[in-house]
């Protein structure tokens, strides 16, 4: 009995890896009529980054490729799939060692010889990702990984992202901070420890220094990411005078930190600035104290313009998930869009057929589009590395209507919060940031 | 007998190293971290066989990993060879001082304080902002004696290099299990002072366990990152010594091979369970663990030798 | 002086709730010896359960006082139910095996319990922060102290003197203490062992979702929650002594105490702490400060 | 004095206090080579730390113990196994999940390899010589017939049978006996030493142990030391120690006591 047992996992365990690799082998030997493009998403799907990003992150794509699959999106991304090729999508978990992600990566570009692969999240995968992608030429845009790094240490020539990084969240932050308390003296911050909080925290601190010299950084609390509970901190907070206190938490931490500080009143005594806090408005609600500076990676959620092609996607997303779309998910529409643009200016210039994979890369490079979230322009890293306006906002619960709303925007043009593409966003920043358009 | 599977060791990876050109370059990416990591897992072998089972064991692979990362970062240094010896000596240097401490536990004890190690050197990478943080950083092309090969080549260059560096462990661990101290397991286990009595110190012989498990999963690390092109803090992770510890349990303590087929087939499974439910592959993880620990104590490897067995009975009645 | 306070009243807090999620893992490994990694689980679906019972509870409209009453039964159901199904169905059938060889049992129980809580609740946060903010909070000096975290203190203190005084005075208790202290005489003495696992394992998977419905008003309940208090509760176990409810109870309060310290002090070291006490206390008392591990004799 | 005279055990003024109890006080003896000394005393009277000390077990609070004219006091057990003293156990101790033979085995390897770890890595456990030791160590002990049982399944005797042949692997010249009889019932004793004491005349080993049972004392110790509180109350042959009125009001107790019951 229990020898059948153990031979049955074996068998069931060979059998799973040979019959996939034989299924890999027949997807890459049949060749149907009219090959569709065959994309690789990547996203959290499980563990902690999977309800705040990789499942937002996945639903955008999701019914994106579906509007154009079925050729319904709005002008100009009305032409079928990609330049009339149907979608195909493969999708794949982003969670694990950074070995696995690259290892899974490959599988996507060699082993299921996907067209281009969207995706990551973690600034690790993107910085992880980037050399392979470049080594096996493969096309690759990444949708949501903040840091300026990868375009910063390097020319790349395979790897995009359309999304802007992470520096204008935070210059955009210390902008709007000064244009609504203009004669601040004293701040604090609470970053997760890790390298998003730092370098949030070091991006602000900087910025600070270049708009406002006068003010002095107070609390710089680092607690442990996912940490969960914060009273130690909300005390040292409590003793501060500081008058604003900057934050890059996101999701569950956020979440966590405003409930607990909420109760101990930590809000009445400093207005908070959540770089990501638009993410969780909808389940806060009436939680998320009045007053509290609303930011949301760039023009997204509710910060997003009110043009056709948001009000088209906020409406179908709400349609089929019943909430609505936070920044990952426009940031994997941007991206997404950002593909179709590049790889059908490259199919208008074979005539249709389907382009190569350097064509596409050709065409993707200095690109500007539309999108949900507004314009995108491929300005930076040789123009690989989009750059979009930002913009932050005060939080304001509507009691009467029983809805958020964000009130008082304030945008930020693409070049008044991004570094120009002739310097790195550290050495913009240290430089005083010169050069900004606003 | 023993001859015969050195021999047979030898071919195998004569065999694989010469069929690689023509494996599908995705399997071989694949089975270069597999066999890196096979390393770490020959080292927990050598450990579980004893009945310590570290729960920190990422802590050697992350600084064999971060020490090749560094000599590229600040060295012009790029010799292959040259950067994974350092590894080595650098991981080994480690477990000889945290083995001090280390080596007085056993059991639960000696599992908990090895995550407790690891997890202050993830703190201490975490909080070193110029390496990156969490995110990391990007680990430096080695060269092969001057060799610079790109692209494919590089890739089949370093799947080369780790096959030999297994066989050699290989070889090495083999050689260690038929010895004194190597044979030293089940004794540890059953009484420790009837060692001490028979003149040897078992602390020190684990303390020595400790160093070679550490030399071995500093140079899968070395590999890995030299595979993988990329290092970061979650190398060091506890949730990376669970994985490890995972794939020693699914081989089996049993012999040298099974840390190499048991390491290629969990990376194979997972990396199918990731495509065909991207959402549920920690569950199909999870459930092989399972059945392996309940219905197969010991690994997969015990199946090889159950089928041996049984086929010796039937050819020699 | 103020920072003094501050620091006494954080550590408290933070040692309240890490006594809350570490005194039934001590609790089994006393009685089984057995490194449940599980007990993440259990607290992350205690968290799950109060926040689903808090949306049931709340979304009727009903009083806050009676919510959290029913968020920590339903999650301590939800305990209950985890509790035997493994015990029953998995566990007893690893008694015997190597102690380390059973921890990754529950590994494996652990990880495939992360994705049912997906196919669950799905991969979504929930929160539950109704008795928080219901609880308001009054003001010391220039400190404002949530009387959410008071209660927690207080419910802290209560548990550890339950558990001493169920432990001392109970026929049940008094059975534990036999078994933790010597196994074979227990059995010797006709203690019906496996009876006495079975119920230890419920009432520790009980007190781990107690754990999380107790944080759950406080914190976003998301994916992850659960890896995140396994290590920290395995900390304080390993600091107070493996199976030791005073134990766990001294070492939260010097974890409770370190953290928030260093958190007013030097908040650089503070993701250091937990580790660096650990291998302090470790070096010195190599199986914690209330260990019951004896010398073997010859 | 020269090498050859000297005595290859000699104790002087060892002393053992646990906090304020006295284990073991005022001790000197010296053994000369190839002595058989039997040790007697009721429960408690220092034997086993007696024993304790000059194994390594336990540290002396004070004296000193020369090993062949070296000291060797306050060295731990390994490294004084490693100079040529070996013990026995009351309690045998042995592999328990491993077959006699892989018991023997182990130990006769280790003997080969065990002056240092590279010594340990690099010797191999089965080779030709060390199996041929095993096998004649089963024979020298009589236990050959259980050669492919575990450890953990044998009777009594045979295990203790065990634990000595493990200990006379790495070819002491010095070997305490805690108590060889202990646990086995009266039949059995005098068959159990006769196997003993005739295997460690052939291998010309200095024997002390502990006994109970003063008839076999008398049959096979050259020398008997009676301990009383912790210190040597008599240091004589077995027939005076026998006739010592001192012995027989302290010890005659345990005389009845030690013929009874075997105490575990």
């Amino acid at each position: 009995m229990k020898r059948f047992h153990g031979t049955f996992v074996f068998a069931l365990a060979a059998g799973l890896t040979f019959g996939s690799v034989a299924v890999a082998a027949a997807q890459q030997t049949a060749a149907p009529a009219a090959p569709p493009v065959k994309l690789g998403i990547v996203s959290f799907l499980s563990g902690p980054a999977a309800s705040p990003f990789g499942v937002p992150g996945r639903n955008g794509a999701e019914i994106v490729i579906e509007a154009l699959n079925s050729g319904k999106a709005p002008a100009p991304y009305d032409k079928v799939g990609l330049a009339g090729s149907k979608i195909e999508i493969k999708w794949v978990d982003e969670a694990g060692s950074t070995a696995q992600v690259v290892t899974e990566f490959r599988n996507l570009v060699q082993r299921d010889q996907v067209d281009a692969v969207v995706g990551y999240i973690s600034s690790g995968s993107c910085l992880a990702v980037t050399p392979v992608a470049e080594e096996l030429k493969a096309l690759t845009v990444y949708f949501d990984c903040g840091t300026p790094r990868i375009f910063e240490e390097k020319p790349r020539k395979y790897v995009f992202r359309p999304s802007s990084h992470a520096t204008k969240d935070s210059t955009g932050a210390a902008r709007y901070l000064l244009a609504k308390k203009k004669d601040i003296t004293l701040f604090s911050g609470i970053n997760q420890n890790y390298a998003w909080g730092q370098d949030s925290w070091k991006d602000f601190v900087g910025a600070m220094g270049v708009l406002a010299p006068k003010a002095k950084v107070d609390k710089e609390l680092m607690p442990k990411l996912f940490q969960g509970e914060y009273g130690a901190e909300i005390s040292t907070l409590l003793t501060s005078k500081s008058q604003a206190l900057h934050s890059s938490f996101w999701d569950g931490d956020l979440e966590s930190f405003i409930i607990q500080s909420g109760a101990r009143g930590l809000q009445k005594r400093m207005p908070f600035i959540g770089t990501t806090a638009e993410s969780s408005i909808g389940r806060l609600r009436d939680k998320m104290p009045d007053g509290t500076i609303i930011g949301a990676r760039g023009p997204h959620g509710p910060l997003a313009p009110d043009n056709a092609l948001n009000k088209w996607f906020r409406s179908i997303y709400m349609d089929r998930y019943g909430t609505a779309p936070t920044y990952p998910s426009y940031q994997m529409a941007l991206s997404i869009l950002g593909l179709k643009v590049a790889w059908e200016k490259a199919a208008a210039k074979k005539g249709g057929a389907k382009p190569t994979t350097d064509e596409v890369v050709a065409a993707f490079e200095g690109i500007e589009y539309d999108s949900p979230s507004g314009n995108v322009k491929m300005a930076l890293g040789g123009g690989h590395q989009g750059i979009q306006a930002t913009a932050y906002g005060t939080y304001r619960f509507n009691k009467q209507k029983n809805e958020p709303e964000v009130i008082d925007v304030i945008r930020f043009n693409a070049e008044c919060v991004n570094p120009p593409s002739d310097k790195t966003s550290e050495e913009w920043i240290k430089a005083g940031m010169p050069g900004a358009k606003c | 007998m023993r001859m015969g599977s050195t021999v047979l060791g030898a071919l195998a990876f004569a065999a694989l190293a010469a069929i690689a050109p023509l494996l599908p370059p995705w399997l071989i990416s694949l089975a270069t971290i597999a066999f890196a990591n096979a390393l770490v897992v020959l080292g927990l072998i050598i450990l579980w066989r004893t009945g310590l089972v570290p729960f920190g064991q990422a802590l050697f692979y992350a600084i064999g990993a971060y020490a090749v990362a560094l000599i590229g970062r600040y060295t012009p240094i790029r010799d292959v060879f040259f950067v994974v010896f350092v590894g080595a000596v650098a991981a080994g240097i480690v477990a000889y001082l945290i083995g001090f401490l280390l080596a007085r536990y056993r059991e639960i004890f000696f599992a908990m304080l090895s995550l407790a190690m690891s997890m202050i050197l993830y703190g201490i990478l975490v909080k070193t902002e110029t390496l990156g943080s969490t995110d990391g950083f990007h680990v430096e092309a080695g060269s092969f004696l001057g060799w610079r090969p790109q692209g494919g080549t590089r890739n089949l260059a370093i799947f080369w290099l780790v096959l030999a560096y297994c066989a050699i462990a290989a070889w090495l661990v083999a050689y260690y299990f038929r010895s004194v101290a190597g044979s030293l397991t089940h004794p540890i286990r059953d009484n420790e002072i009837r060692v001490e009595f028979l003149g040897v110190s078992v602390d020190r012989l684990i303390h020595l366990k400790l160093v070679v498990s550490g030399v071995l999963a500093g140079i899968g690390g070395a590999l890995a990152a030299l595979a993988v092109q990329h290092v970061d803090p979650a190398m060091s992770y506890w949730t990376t010594s669970g994985g490890f510890v995972f794939v020693t349990i699914l081989a089996g303590a049993g012999s040298v091979a099974a840390a190499f087929v048991g390491s290629l087939l969990f990376e194979l499974v997972r990396s199918i369970a990731v495509t065909l439910v991207p959402g549920e592959w920690q569950m199909i993880l999870g459930t092989a663990l399972l059945l392996t620990i309940l219905f197969l104590p010991e690994g997969l490897g015990s199946l090889v030798s159950r089928l041996r067995q049984r086929w010796r009975r039937g050819t020699a009645p | 002086m103020l920072t003094a306070f501050a620091i006494f009243s954080d550590g408290l807090v933070y040692a309240a709730y890490l006594f809350l999620v570490a005194v039934g893992l001590t609790l089994i490994f006393g009685v089984m010896k057995i490194l449940n990694v599980t007990h993440g689980s259990f607290y992350a679906f205690g968290a799950y359960g109060a926040a689903t019972a808090a949306g049931v509870w709340y979304d009727r409209g009903l009083n806050d006082a009676g919510g959290l009453l029913f968020m920590v039964a339903f999650a301590m159901l939800i305990g209950l139910v985890i509790g035997i199904v493994l015990e029953r169905g998995i566990l007893r059938f690893v008694y015997g095996r190597d102690e380390v060889v059973v921890v990754l049992v529950t590994y494996a129980v652990f990880l495939i319990l992360e994705d049912v809580l997906v196919l669950v609740w799905g991969a979504r946060s929930f929160t539950a922060y109704q008795p928080m903010i219901a609880a308001g909070s009054i003001d010391i000096g220039d400190l404002t102290l949530s009387n959410y975290d008071i209660g927690l203190v207080v419910l802290a203190g209560a548990l550890a003197a339950f558990c001493y005084w169920a432990l001392k005075y109970t026929r049940y208790g008094r059975l534990l203490t036999v078994v933790i202290f010597d196994r074979e005489t227990a059995a010797a003495f006709g203690i019906n062992v496996r009876v006495l696992y079975t119920v230890t394992f419920i009432i520790g998977a009980m007190l781990g979702a107690l754990g999380g419905a107790m944080m759950a008003p406080k914190i976003s309940v998301t994916l992850g929650i659960g890896v995140e208090v396994i290590v920290l509760a395995f900390a304080v176990v390993a600091i107070g002594g493996m199976g030791s409810i005073e134990g766990a109870l001294i070492g939260a309060l010097i974890v409770g105490i370190a953290r928030a310290a260093s958190v007013h002090l030097v908040p650089q070291l503070e993701l250091f702490v937990i580790y660096a006490v650990m291998a302090l206390v470790l070096g010195f008392r190599p199986y914690g400060l209330f260990s019951q591990v004896q010398p073997r004799k010859i | 004095m020269n090498a050859n005279t000297s005595p290859i055990l000699a104790v002087r003024d060892l002393e053992k206090t646990f906090g304020s109890v006295v284990a073991a006080r005022d001790i000197s003896v010296s053994v000369p080579a190839q002595q058989t000394v039997g040790i007697i005393g009721a429960n408690g009277a220092g034997k086993t730390t007696f024993v304790n000390m000059i194994t390594g077990h336990l540290a002396p609070s004070k004296g000193s113990i020369l090993f062949e004219g070296r000291d060797i006091t306050g060295l731990p057990s390994r490294a004084i196994t490693r100079l040529g003293i070996s013990r026995s156990f009351q309690v045998a101790q042995v592999f328990p999940t491993m077959t006699v033979i892989e018991n023997m085995r182990i130990a006769s390897a280790i003997a080969r390899g065990r002056d240092s770890m590279l010594g340990l890595m690099s010797t191999p456990l089965d080779t030709p010589e060390t199996a041929r030791e095993a096998d004649a160590a089963l024979e020298l002990f009589q236990i050959a017939r259980y050669r492919d049982a575990r450890a953990a399944t044998l009777p009594q005797g045979v295990r203790k049978l065990l634990d000595i042949a493990m200990a006379v692997a790495g070819a002491p010249r010095l070997l305490l006996l805690d108590e060889p009889t202990s646990g086995i019932s009266i039949e059995e004793k005098f068959g159990l030493m006769e196997v003993v004491m005739s295997a460690l005349k052939t291998r010309r080993i200095t024997v002390l142990f502990v006994e109970h049972d003063m008839d076999i004392v008398g049959r096979f110790a050259d020398r008997v030391l009676a301990f009383y509180d912790g210190t040597v109350i008599a240091d004589e042959t077995p027939e005076a120690v026998l006739a010592n009125p001192q012995v027989q009001t302290l010890i005659s107790g345990t005389r009845a006591h030690g013929a009874g019951a075997a105490h575990a």
